[in-house]
């Protein structure tokens, strides 16, 4: 029986034990992973049919016509899009086994503890130490930039184990209890009020050995793989024409007596930008798909990033008056769990300026696109061979 | 390459001379002096505080502002005023946007000009002087293209009667008087007359607050009225207006780009400072071009304006008004990207720059509109 | 922070099923063949050659490509043709536009384009086999917005006869056949006709020679004339040729932007290849991004084109036709600008990228001319 | 008497004397440069009057209002421009004495010999050599972009003299004679068909020791003379409102039917870019003149280049139908000094390209701004300290 004939059996059969529509999510979720079809690419036993990757999007597509609830893939995004790849390539069976399930149900919510102050773009610079005492590491430092930390019950964690190293060797990567004492968990506010990210100080944590992922040392390599999942995490949803911020300029347009050509003009410059960037990313996916991935895999968030910050600051001039404003003015609140924003325009205009920072700046994925896809000779790297703690900084 | 005309006359035949794009030694002591009492009373601490509050509005700064003199700027002597320029007033202004200070100068500007080229002679008699003092604070409420305002005049048995409403009217927050026009003739009105509600807006730019100023039923007489075509008031507000903003957006552009000129030197990634690398280094600089071209033209309006060059003010404010706004919001924007994560908190001062110039993006008109009205005085359209 | 809509299918229930934007094997091993032969047989050196020549027209090199089956390819087998379909005729044309070769391909498609939808049986019968077999080169006057052409149709004792001129004709020069519209239905005249002169034209992009097609009392009758409104047969042709254009463009970028790399790879500045300077790494990095952008749509278009999906067509033949000879405007620009002065010479190859780029922007609808049809499509006018 | 009073009665005595209107040009000249109105910050019997160079614009104004031809200005701009004031810096008496008068008066054309192929941005890395012999240098190489060279009596020449030393230092500046045997001239064909510019093959010519200006190894600083003498050539002028390309894009609009908002739009954008470009340029005139120099002096080439290109660019589209031709087709000639050529906006377009590439591309001209006007640290320099033979090219 070939897999898609497996998966297929097994989405019929989940779906008639489990009819989304009277089943509790929870419950669902849970069947879903005994089903093997949390990530079909798992083994069996682990949330999955040992399936190839690509058949994930099928998956989707299927529960999805079912109506069936898939929030904890957006909610629980840092687990289920990262951790669990990290989980399956680093983590021991009994790790495996405690963690995988409750966060495909959500029951618990995890979060990435790579980002510090002082190691943005430069994230191999982190300085969080981690010092073996017996059987346990004590961990001290901050991170940032932390999603979902204030509902968290684990975190993805990476910790500098030997600063006489160069910055890439001598790190350490563990799975952190966020109920651990000395972990103190901070709201911080962005530029639209809002508090999506955090501040998480650690102070004296106690993490067992039995926590860490790869060797001591490998914790870069360990990030590597974390940072690959982000993609199969995201890849094969693309969006339908015409949706996302460029559905605003349109509504924004429409909501106006605009008759002037000239914006006219721009929002369909716009709309075609927005439209080739969708073809670029359904071109994606049909190359993983086929199995012949190119460079159009690559350029899709650097392209984005861009966009949307032209497409949110246009929709602000069609806006006109409304422009001017930002109805609700400045809340300082932080994003519960269940809660779905109503986001306005204004907001995604101010939002759009994190574009090209989070997630790889435009200038360091355009140094990825450079280095990588087009085969550009790197700069001179002052720091690469010399001892972390050496580093000017 | 570069063309090789010959040197230029800047001025024009009949109108008086226009001033060299230099500050004179008044004129940079002036802005020495603006920037040094900024950066003391209204430190970016400060502007938080202010911002919080819906009026943004320190009634003891604007004590110590008129103090200095700089609600008289731009008014006659024999009126209470200090007699300057308008050079002088937008040397100030570029220092108010170095500061993002929530300082409502904008509005007193545009209601000083308002009463100095529309208003009666009593008007003017009593009105400039408190201005002036700092007593009185006085807004206009300039149109927004796509709102959905107006206010309506009709004749009563008792007399005039105002109703209707006027948005997104700057600063209006606790003043004591709005010139609103309406379809026979602008009016000045106090805003504790019966029937006047003053309604605060939420800002997108929280330095400048807006407001929803509401007219119910409101008793207007000749006193109240000013001189003119309504059109011709506004027209006054919004040129005046505009030129202001476009050197306040300069000042806006130039403290945002410094700080992230700053920071450039100062923060290191792999080893170097982030500004040693060119995807840093030549943003700024680009960056650097246009904010010199900004000023030059927000430089050139106020001196047009300073001299009463009708047809010079025709293009060199358009041009400044047009191009200030936009690259301010431009360089401002960038300035958070160089600030990375930082950059994006509530608590780093970055945003603080970002809406005062996104808002100024359609405050008195949006770059578009502004490239109209140059069209058509250019014969481009 | 990306919209995760769940996956959508890109076709519309209705509509034959619209190719995955991949190769197939079989066209991969084309695109192959397509580049392979043209590096043999059109090196830079035989364009250069042949860019020298009015016609730029080599009657032995369009023999070898009739024998690979490239002007067939859009023909029905039973006319003579390969018939494949218009995906494959875009994979051969991004090959073209890598080896910028002046092949009269782009006319012919379209003329091709127009017998197939508005041919009479007896034109089809006749024509297509000799376009197919290279015999017979044939090209369609497309008008072009602004400029003054226009050719008449009158009727004498004689019969009708065409006045007048079409000009900007695409690769009309040495071809034997033009059609052309008139008030009255559109033709298709063959160029030796009495009354018919093709003027050639100095072309901005020499690799695409254009002509002036000029008519002085010619005669036409029934047997020339082509099926339907005239509007319509231009539109075909405008259709199919901006959507092979579009994907000619994409190798245009390529075939620029690839030079542009491996340049900057092997070019030492200042002890480092310029290509490790980020101000030409993120260059290349942001020109990437849009050729692959670019890619998609031209893609896109080309399918949507070869299941003669209506809807679709309507969408994504404008989004390409002004997307791609834009971007490879930009990007043969970009490329050099990366090879500094000696990019700038005329025996270095980039300024043949980036003439027949730039020409690409007006050929066939300039960019907004194709913005203001998407926008008529999607109604945002 | 102030400086001011001794120009104008200069100049009032030279129009008295040798009326423009019945003077020929060269004796024009040739009594402009005695009466010190050549360059009046010059000394006396340089061609100047000891005067400062703010009031160069003044004495060109004048001239100019009296119709007197100024042609020479731009006709033998590389010397009348930068070689002057190098010679002036850099060459004794008897040198000045030869070169300056003829200079100036077009008998003597000047060309600049600094660029070659492997030493464009990287200027120092010039590899023409230059050996002693007796009294005598040997110079071999290739120089390249070399406008007027194909007219030229002397050329300004850096040449590397020591390869040992790091590659600033090293460099040795003559003033060759362009009849000398070894020195062969080729037009060098731009992407418009013309050659502005040449190559230049040095092989074995001999310049007499005499000729050195500056010490031998101090090449680099004598160059650096010669550029920033550049800036004080083209100084001082301001054009008028509305010319220069975007009068091309204005005049082709109005020719136009266009009536479209949108371009309409651009065109304005475009417009009111060049009249901000303008106005940075007489404020830096301004600044000049107030002995208050700012950035503003500093910006205009780079924001000119990418405007000039932008505008071109538009341009060809408003032109439409016109935009596809290259009006005369693409002849291989080479300009004549008497000729003024007619440019066509196609020409201007493709011409444009360059403007980003020659005299500093937009990318050096952006380090430099970002280093000498923001005070931005500047990149690791791989080959700084290296002896020039040893870096890898």
């Amino acid at each position: 029986m070939d897999d898609m004939t497996r998966i297929d059996d097994a989405i019929d059969a989940l779906l008639a034990a489990h009819p989304p529509a009277t089943t509790p999510p929870r419950d669902f979720w849970g069947a879903q992973f005994d089903a093997g079809l949390a990530w079909v690419h798992h083994p069996v036993g682990k949330g999955g049919l040992g399936a190839s990757p690509r058949h994930l999007a099928h998956v989707r597509s299927r529960l999805g016509e079912a109506d069936a609830d898939q929030s904890n893939l957006r909610s629980n995004i840092i687990g289920i899009g990262m951790g669990a790849g990290t989980l399956l390539s680093h983590a021991d069976d009994a790790m495996q086994d405690r963690l995988l399930r409750p966060m495909f149900t959500m029951e618990e919510i995890w979060c990435q503890l790579f980002s510090e102050p002082g190691a943005g773009s430069d994230l191999a610079n982190l300085a969080t130490s981690a010092i073996a005492e017996g059987d346990q590491w004590i961990v001290n430092g901050q991170k940032v930039w932390t999603t979902l930390a204030h509902v968290s019950r684990w975190g993805l964690l990476v910790t500098r184990t030997d600063p006489g190293q160069p910055k890439h060797r001598g790190l350490t990567y563990f799975v952190l209890d966020m109920d651990s004492d000395g972990v103190d968990v901070r709201p911080l506010h962005q530029i639209t009020g809002e508090a999506e990210f955090n501040e998480v100080y650690l102070t004296d944590v106690h993490i067992d050995d039995a926590m860490r992922l790869g060797a001591v040392g490998a914790g870069w390599s360990v990030a590597m793989t974390t940072l690959m999942n982000e993609r199969v995490a995201i890849g094969g949803n693309v969006p339908e024409r015409g949706t996302g911020a460029i559905a605003d300029a349109v509504a924004a347009w429409q909501d106006s007596d605009h008759d002037d050509q000239a914006m006219a003009d721009q929002l369909l410059q716009l709309w075609v930008e927005a439209e080739a960037l969708r073809l670029t990313s359904l071109r994606a996916s049909h190359a993983r798909t086929a199995g012949t991935p190119g460079p159009e895999g690559s350029t899709s968030k650097l392209h984005w990033a861009e966009l949307n910050k032209a497409i949110t600051t246009f929709t602000m001039q069609v806006l006109g008056p409304d422009g001017l404003l930002m109805p609700g003015g400045y809340e300082l609140t932080a994003p519960t769990l269940d809660e779905v924003p109503v986001v306005t325009p204004q907001q995604s205009f101010l939002r759009a300026r994190a574009n090209s920072i989070e997630g790889g700046t435009s200038q360091i994925l355009r140094n990825i696109l450079g280095e990588r896809v087009l085969g550009l000779p790197g700069e001179p790297r002052v720091d690469k061979d010399l001892p972390w703690r050496e580093v000017p900084r | 390459m570069t063309d090789t005309a010959t040197e230029t006359s800047p001025t024009r035949t009949g109108a008086a001379t226009i001033q060299d794009l230099v500050l004179t030694d008044e004129q940079a002591t002036l802005r020495d002096v603006a920037r040094d009492f900024l950066g003391a009373r209204v430190p970016m601490k400060r502007v938080r505080e202010l911002m919080a509050t819906p009026s943004a509005f320190d009634e003891g700064l604007w004590q110590e502002v008129a103090a200095m003199g700089w609600q008289a700027m731009a008014i006659p002597e024999d009126l209470g005023g200090a007699g300057y320029g308008m050079v002088e007033v937008a040397v100030v202004f570029e220092e108010i946007g170095r500061a993002v200070a929530p300082l409502p100068m904008l509005s007193t500007i545009m209601a000083t000009a308002v009463l100095r080229d529309h208003g009666t002679d009593d008007q003017r008699a009593t009105m400039l002087p408190s201005i002036a003092a700092g007593a009185l604070r006085m807004v206009v409420a300039v149109p927004v293209a796509g709102a959905d305002d107006g206010v309506e005049i009709t004749d009563t048995e008792a007399g005039a009667r105002l109703d209707g409403h006027a948005s997104h009217v700057i600063e209006a927050v606790g003043a004591e008087a709005v010139v609103v026009a309406t379809g026979r003739g602008a009016f000045v009105v106090p805003t504790d007359r019966a029937g006047m509600t003053v309604v605060p807006m939420d800002a997108l730019d929280p330095t400048r607050p807006l407001a929803r100023v509401e007219f119910a039923n409101v008793a207007v007489d000749d006193d109240d009225a000013l001189v003119g075509d309504a059109g011709d008031v506004i027209d006054t507000a919004r040129t005046v207006g505009a030129v202001m903003l476009a050197n306040e957006m300069v000042g806006v552009a130039a403290g945002a780009h410094a700080m992230a000129v700053e920071y450039a030197k100062v923060r290191r990634q792999f080893g170097r400072a982030i500004g040693s690398f060119q995807a840093v280094k030549h943003l700024l600089a680009d960056d650097l071009v246009q904010l010199e071209a900004a000023r030059s033209t927000a430089w050139w309006a106020a001196r047009a304006l300073a001299v009463h060059d009708v047809e010079e003010v025709a293009v060199a404010v358009p041009v400044a008004a047009s191009l200030c706004p936009a690259t301010a919001a431009a360089i401002t924007g960038h300035s958070i990207q160089v600030h990375g994560g930082i950059g994006f908190t509530w608590e780093h001062d970055a945003h603080l720059y970002y809406k005062r110039a996104s808002a100024a993006t359609l405050l008195l008109g949006s770059g578009r509109a502004w490239r109209r009205r140059l069209g058509a005085t250019l014969a481009l359209t």
